[in-house]
């Protein structure tokens, strides 16, 4: 999984499919960080909650 | 007694039958529990799996959820991606079952194992040359997508929903859910294909093995393939047993008669890719390596060629047919026989590319080797069953999962309460903002 | 402090997202990796110092030399010796399981005198001291009331200075009974004394031979020393040697051999005297080997023609005739006998017959031949001086009846005990001691050995292991095994050459056993008078080295000592006529229209070893699946009674009935039924007891009219579906 | 799929066994048990979770009495190379702890990073791959034997033959002690091939043409490694597994029952494996 585990090897099919696992990784995380981030800002700045919209 | 968390401008049934409902199914599932237990604590010597059969059962359960759970990524994609805007009356429900039928994935996977507290090695020393590694990697991910889709849907809970932070997340996550669902259909694309590859890669095992495209065998494609076909018909099928039990329309028609109209156009073609897969295994795959469809489908007690046919014509064919034509589509009963016969289908697929597969003897000496489930297996198979139900059950009774619902089935008695109340919540029953 | 939803929601979410980034799920992650990886139940075998240690493995007659690796003072794997003459790095199956013997559960780990009732198993553990107390005092009880003689002994062998010291014991204390467990080596000293007029035994020079001709000898089952009969067989295979193997049912011999000729079961002797008929008739006889035999050819020209051979025997003429050919114009053509591993005497006729084929191609006491040679003779103590009561205990009649009479032939009839006992001998038994033996499993007619096991009053078991007659027993005096222990071990077991075997303590005693030969010498001293003068050693070591005198060094620097230069007992084989019937089997043919016979495999230990749990491990799952044992039929014999493969069945034959699983073989000609020996065991473990059924409570003992030795080949049988 | 630096030329160790000689006597099987340490259990004779990495299937000729003929053939694992280390179980598995080892070509086991998927068993179509489906348990006291040279497996995980690994790691020891290279011939021998009583197994390098195994073989490296030696054959050569334990007949019918031919074809003339 990571590039400092014994079998890794620096060849098409590790970057590949790291590669690949890793960009979605990275969409999840960041799309979710992104998520809570604004929405604690939104909260701080009173929007949401109690139907009030 | 819980009307404060049961969403407005729908009924809901009384408490007492709820709970009576939830005990029955409750006890299947601390049965499977009990079974899930023994099994990881004594080991899988409580399963009737052997050295010939290390896929048994619940691998079949497994992928064959999976391919059902397919109706989340499927309908996701025409909803986000490809702006099939009807369908977001359905995705809910759609995500829903996919929660389930990947979270109850994960779950077999855990107790098939027979290291279960070594399992992150998948992970960790993983080999990106095999297919379950894949499996394993966009498995989780995409569980976590399904995840990300499924908690909007429980923070638009009525209580939970009058916590700003809880709306604002809710609101964000649907603002750029066309991201998460486009990387779940990426994960999905290859778990799913994955999930086929597992078979298709074994050349030692002339009955599974097939010919591909670079590293991934057709049956890759055809998996995905499948997943994609069969899995609406899961998520429709599932909205028909609701309804029934409901004793409510739940899903507009013309909703319900998109997503079959685009199932049965992708099983059709699926299945043409299906017969020439077949075809071209049975006369050059298989012979090549030997062996001929005697070899496969003769000298045993249970495999014959009646799953080959009730796997491609009665679940492939004829739901197809009867799914392309907008005639046999529109008439409830047919279309729910073609929904039932795509789900057999598929679930007959997924348990050929598993068990006889495992069943069909390769050393020209060897005999068939035929297995039957332990109690122990079967009540771990049935464990995931009792969840989604009681999954579904909660989920329906207190989170807005039918946006119709309200809509087809308004409330009579207190009428200008309940239109109130309508009006008031519609916006908490918009699912989705894309 | 008040907690409101908000706070506590926070610190919920906030706990676990710090417990997720802080190293704890990771570090207990990798703790349950270490732990799963190595479960503390699972054991850690401790390294040390490796050695290698040689000795002689006893487990069988073969006496193959063994090197047994050691890691830390424990035993760990038993290896073929390299360079040894009669295995040569080879092992076999059961030599292999050597070591469950020495560690396993089924040792008997003390000395104990029976507190329950006979076969309940409740045992009490007692001294060594009170033990040999026990012993002395009841044996010194029966003496002194003149009864010396109802005190018998059973052997397993009589080879080497353990059984010698028994046979004194017996000697010096005044019984006749000393008897051994039958073999086919019963037969064939009966056989060399009959027509050569001498004692020996016979060996077989199989790796210059260049037909074989075997009369059901299991070559690759067990038979002879197994380790070098495996190795005979493939140099037979690189030479191109022709085997002809003559048996009713395919077994690995006869499927490892150039060729199978299936045979009526028990005319195996009708073959072999139809062939020589053949041989004389077409003058393809070299007379050197032979003497006296006119009357006696007369005799086979007048009584086996070719026709009537081939009637009895279910042989083609044509074949009988290229047999015969094939044997008497081959350079150095050798015929065996003893069926499968040789474990019944088997009937004077058959041994006799097969030994005269060999006579008649003159290939005796040659190269690639049959060789008649002496016993290895290294026991030469002095005589026992018999008291008076010793000598009158001798005076009197053998109760097997071995040595006299219609006996005249035979030195042991065990077979014959338990009819003695059970009232037809002519004295009751008071005592019986058991060593190396395991009577109540391995003869045949299990059920009247039991019944004649109960009848004696006091049993003496030196069995290292809980094994069947051991259950019986009222005393147990457990002997070291074979890798705890010094031993001689003179093999016979048709080696051309005379080869003694010294085994050596591998390992110290593992639990409180005492050796055998110790337990006698200090018996017969705590007798005293005549019986401890016959025994002068101070204790079994320096009797062995005594004994062994000038061979001793040898055997401790090599662990071998051979004798190849050995003078045969004679040159020439008297053939003379006998009227002898052929043995039939018991029952009637109207009521039981099958024969039963059974097998032998090398993979079942059949005798007083129980199969290991490594070997019953390779027993294959169309002999025994769960507890249920299995029967061999043609798919013939199988339709004519409506069964199918693994259906459940029941044997019965005159001597007993059996609940069996059916396998279909085509190996085996229709009409006839096969059982494996070595199953069906009541006693040792739960890895042994319990499985398949012992084919020896199916079939008894059919006494062999020239000889009263147990030449029953098989029983006849009837099969029902269950 | 690492591939190891190595100085020296790659082995490739593998087993001849001579089908006319077996006698099925089970004595490989047994040594293989006492030398690797396989568990045993009360009952098994269900030989569908009977650990048994060498084991002896009974073949037939099908025909009926007094034609019938059997013959034994033992198999260990058949350390597959595949196409470039490419074998069936080795691809498969999902935590690399199954391994083809370009040193030597044999296929190891990683006991403690197995975490017992199995799917390296579905893989295998010679049946050489087991699961521990209970803990190992020895009688009291017969722990005794067992050897520290191979650990004892846990429950949970798969294990296999390893062609005794262990002795190839001592004898290279050994070699490296006395400043030699390779290890010779007589220094790395499987305890089957030790102990069979009829000399029926031959192991070595089937890269060194001074090996015995090499001159039996005669490996064909231009093709896919079928052996030259026309008694030869290899159990699912069409499958492209191949194989580095090859089996020896005079037998036609044993030959044939080595791979699975259509009707038409005739053994040994059948197309190349297809990788």
């Amino acid at each position: 999984m990571f590039p400092f585990s014994f079998e890794w090897l620096w060849d098409a099919g590790h970057i590949v499919f790291h590669g690949g696992l890793w960009y979605a990784l990275n969409i999840i995380g960041i799309g979710m960080t992104y998520c809570i981030i604004k929405a604690v800002i939104d909260t701080s700045k009173g929007k949401g909650g109690h139907g009030h919209h | 007694m819980d009307t404060a968390l049961i969403p407005k401008g729908v009924k809901r049934c009384p408490m007492w039958q709820f709970l009576l409902g939830l005990g029955i199914v409750g006890a299947v599932l601390l049965w499977g529990v009990y079974a899930m237990l023994l099994c990881w604590f004594k080991g899988l010597n409580q399963t009737n799996m052997n050295d010939y059969y290390g896929f048994a059962l619940w691998i079949w359960a497994d992928l064959a959820v999976i391919a059902l759970g397919g109706g989340a990524f499927f309908s996701g994609l025409l909803r986000y991606i490809i702006g099939k805007d009807e369908l977001k009356h359905i995705i809910n429900y759609a995500v829903l079952i996919g929660f389930i039928c990947y979270s109850s994935a994960l779950l077999i996977l855990a107790i098939d194992i027979g290291q279960p507290l070594r399992g992150w090695f998948i992970f960790w020393h993983a080999n990106v040359h095999s297919m379950l590694t894949e499996v394993a990697f966009c498995l989780s991910c995409y569980f976590a997508v399904l995840t990300i889709e499924y908690i909007p849907l429980i923070l638009e809970n009525r209580q939970l929903d009058k916590v700003p932070f809880f709306h604002n997340l809710s609101h964000n996550m649907h603002e750029i859910m066309a991201v998460f669902a486009a990387t779940g259909a990426f994960l999905s694309f290859f778990h799913q294909g994955s999930l086929g590859g597992v078979a298709g890669v074994l050349f030692g095992r002339p009955f599974a093995f097939r010919e591909g495209l670079l590293i991934w065998p057709w049956t890759f494609f055809l998996f995905t393939w499948s997943a994609a076909a069969y899995g609406p018909c899961f998520t429709l099928l599932i909205t028909w047993i609701t309804e029934k039990v409901t004793r409510k329309k739940l899903v507009k028609d013309n909703v319900i008669e998109l997503l079959a109209k685009i199932s049965g156009w992708m099983i059709f073609t699926y299945t043409i890719a299906k017969i020439c897969d077949t075809t071209r295994w049975a006369n050059i795959t298989a012979p090549g390596l030997g062996q001929n469809l005697a070899d496969f489908y003769t000298g045993n007690a249970f495999y014959g060629y009646w799953i080959l046919f009730a796997e491609i014509v009665l679940g492939g064919v004829v739901p197809a047919i009867i799914l392309i034509s907008a005639g046999l589509r529109k008439h409830p009963t047919w279309r729910v026989v073609a929904f039932f016969l795509g789900v057999m289908g598929v679930s007959l697929n997924r348990w050929v590319m598993v068990l006889q597969v495992m069943a069909v003897p390769i050393l020209p000496f060897d005999t068939w080797a035929l297995y039957y489930p332990s109690w122990q297996e079967v009540a771990t198979t049935l464990l995931p069953v009792a969840y989604g139900i009681i999954l579904i059950m909660i989920s329906y009774r207190y989170l807005p999962i039918f946006p119709q619902e309200a809509e087809l089935n308004p409330i009579e008695e207190e009428t200008s309460t309940a239109v109130e109340a309508h009006t008031k919540s519609a916006p908490d029953l918009e699912p989705a903002k894309a | 402090m008040k907690v409101d939803r908000r706070s506590f929601l926070s610190f919920v979410i906030g706990g676990a997202a710090g417990t997720a980034l802080s190293p704890l799920p990771w570090k207990l992650m990798d703790d349950s990796s270490i732990w799963s990886q190595m479960w503390p139940w699972t054991p850690v075998p401790p390294d040390g110092e490796v050695v290698y240690e040689d000795s002689t493995c006893t487990l069988c007659p073969g006496g193959c030399g063994i090197s047994v690796r050691k890691v830390d003072h424990r035993a760990v794997k038993i290896e073929g010796k390299k360079g040894h003459p009669v295995n040569d790095g080879g092992i076999c199956i059961l030599g292999l399981s050597g070591l469950q013997l020495l560690y396993g559960p089924t040792r008997i780990k003390s000395p104990m005198k029976r507190i329950g009732e006979r076969g309940q198993g409740k045992w009490q553990k007692i001294s060594w001291d009170e033990a040999m107390a026990i012993l002395t005092e009841k044996l010194s009880d029966i003496r002194n009331k003149g009864e010396a003689h109802t005190v018998a002994a059973i052997a397993g062998t009589e080879g080497g200075t353990v059984p010698a010291l028994l046979q004194r014991f017996m000697t010096a204390y005044g019984s006749p009974n000393f008897i051994r467990t039958p073999s086919h080596q019963d037969a064939d000293e009966l056989a060399v004394k009959t027509l050569f007029g001498a004692s020996g035994r016979t060996g077989f020079d199989l790796e210059n031979a260049d037909y074989i001709l075997s009369f059901g000898s299991g070559i690759v089952d067990g038979w002879g020393s197994p380790v070098r009969m495996f190795r005979a067989s493939s140099l037979w295979k690189e030479k191109n040697v022709t085997v002809v193997q003559v048996e009713p049912r395919l077994s690995n011999s006869a499927a490892k051999a150039t060729r199978w000729i299936p045979v009526n079961p028990g005319t195996e002797a009708d073959l072999a005297l139809g062939i020589a008929a053949v041989m004389i008739a077409q003058n393809m006889v070299d007379p050197g080997a032979v003497a006296g035999a006119g009357g006696w050819e007369n005799q086979l020209l007048a009584n086996y023609g070719t026709k009537k051979v081939s009637q009895v025997t279910g042989v083609d003429a044509g074949v009988i005739l290229e047999l015969a050919k094939g044997f008497a114009k081959a350079n150095r053509p050798l015929a065996l006998c003893g069926r499968g591993k040789g474990l019944v005497a088997e009937s004077l006729r058959e041994t006799a017959a097969v030994y005269a084929l060999n006579a008649l191609t003159g290939n005796i006491n040659q190269e690639g031949g049959m060789w008649a040679i002496p016993e290895a003779d290294y026991i030469r103590w002095p005589d026992v001086a018999s008291d008076e009561l010793a000598s009158a205990g001798l005076a009197q009649p053998r109760l097997d009846g071995a040595g006299t009479g219609r006996y005249a032939g035979a030195r042991h009839l065990l077979n014959r005990l338990a009819d003695a006992v059970n009232g037809g001998g002519p004295y009751p038994l008071q005592a019986l001691l058991v060593a190396g033996a395991n009577p109540c499993y391995d003869l045949p007619d299990t059920r009247s050995v039991r019944m004649a096991l109960e009848r004696i009053p006091f049993i003496v078991s030196f069995s290292s292991f809980n094994d069947e007659t051991a259950a019986m027993a009222d005393l147990l005096l457990p002997d070291h095994v074979y890798l705890e222990r010094y031993g001689d071990v003179p093999v016979g077991a048709g080696l051309a050459q005379q080869v003694i075997g010294l085994s050596k303590p591998v390992v110290s005693p593992q639990f409180n056993t005492r050796h055998l030969g110790e337990t006698l010498i200090v018996a017969a001293r705590t007798m005293g008078g005549a019986t401890a003068d016959a025994f002068p050693w101070d204790n079994y070591e320096t009797c062995l080295e005594e004994t062994l005198a000038e061979k001793w060094d040898a055997l401790i620097e090599e662990g071998i000592w051979v004798e190849a230069d050995i003078a045969p007992v004679a040159d020439t084989v008297r053939l003379a006529v006998t009227d002898a019937p052929a043995v039939q089997a018991e029952g009637d043919v109207n009521s039981f229209p099958l024969l039963l016979i059974p097998y032998d495999s090398i993979r079942l230990s059949s005798g007083y070893i129980g199969d290991p749990p490594f070997m019953i491990k390779t027993v294959s799952g169309t002999v025994v699946k769960g507890k249920d044992g299995f029967i061999e039929i043609n798919p013939q014999t199988a339709s004519a009674t409506g069964l199918s493969e693994g259906s459940v069945a029941t044997l019965t034959t005159p001597r007993g009935e059996a609940r069996v699983r059916v396998h279909l073989f085509e190996g085996i000609q229709p009409g006839v039924v096969a059982m494996a020996r070595g199953l069906g065991h009541t006693a040792y473990d739960g890895y042994l007891a319990g499985k398949g059924v012992n084919v020896n409570e199916l079939i008894g003992p059919v006494e062999d009219p020239s000889s009263g030795h147990d030449a029953a080949w098989g029983i006849r049988a009837k099969l029902a579906k269950a | 799929m690492k591939h190891e630096q190595n100085h020296t030329t790659p082995m490739r160790y593998g087993m001849a066994i001579d089908l006319d000689k077996c006698t099925g006597c089970g004595a490989c099987m047994t040594a293989c048990m006492a030398e690797n340490n396989v568990p045993f259990k009360e009952d098994e004779s269900d030989k569908l979770v009977s650990i048994t990495w060498m084991r002896i299937f009974e073949l037939n000729n099908g025909k009926a009495f007094p034609d019938t003929d059997i013959c034994y053939l033992p198999r260990p694992c058949q350390h597959c190379e595949g196409h470039g280390g490419h074998s069936p179980c080795v691809s498969v598995c999902p935590a690399t702890a199954t391994d083809y080892s370009q040193e030597t070509g044999i296929v190891s086991q990683i006991y403690t990073r197995c975490f017992g998927c199995r799917y390296c068993m579905g893989a295998c179509p010679y049946h050489a791959r087991y699961f521990n489906w209970w803990d190992p348990v020895w009688p009291d006291g017969m722990e005794k034997y067992l050897s520290p040279n191979v650990s004892v497996r846990m429950r949970g995980v798969v294990e296999k033959c390893s062609f005794c690994f262990h002795r190839y790691q001592l004898a290279k020891n050994q070699v490296y002690l006395d400043g030699e290279r390779k290890v010779p011939e007589a220094d790395y021998q499987t305890a089957c091939t030790q102990a069979c009583p009829a000399g029926a197994i031959v192991f070595g390098d089937l890269n060194n043409p001074e090996h015995q195994v090499h001159q039996i073989v005669k490996p064909d490296s231009e093709n896919g490694n079928k052996s030259r030696n026309p008694r030869a054959f290899r159990l699912l050569e069409r499958l492209g597994t191949n194989t580095k334990v090859y089996y020896l007949s005079n037998r036609e019918w044993v030959r044939r029952a080595g791979d699975n031919y259509l009707a038409h074809e005739k053994t040994g003339q059948v197309s190349k494996p297809h990788h």
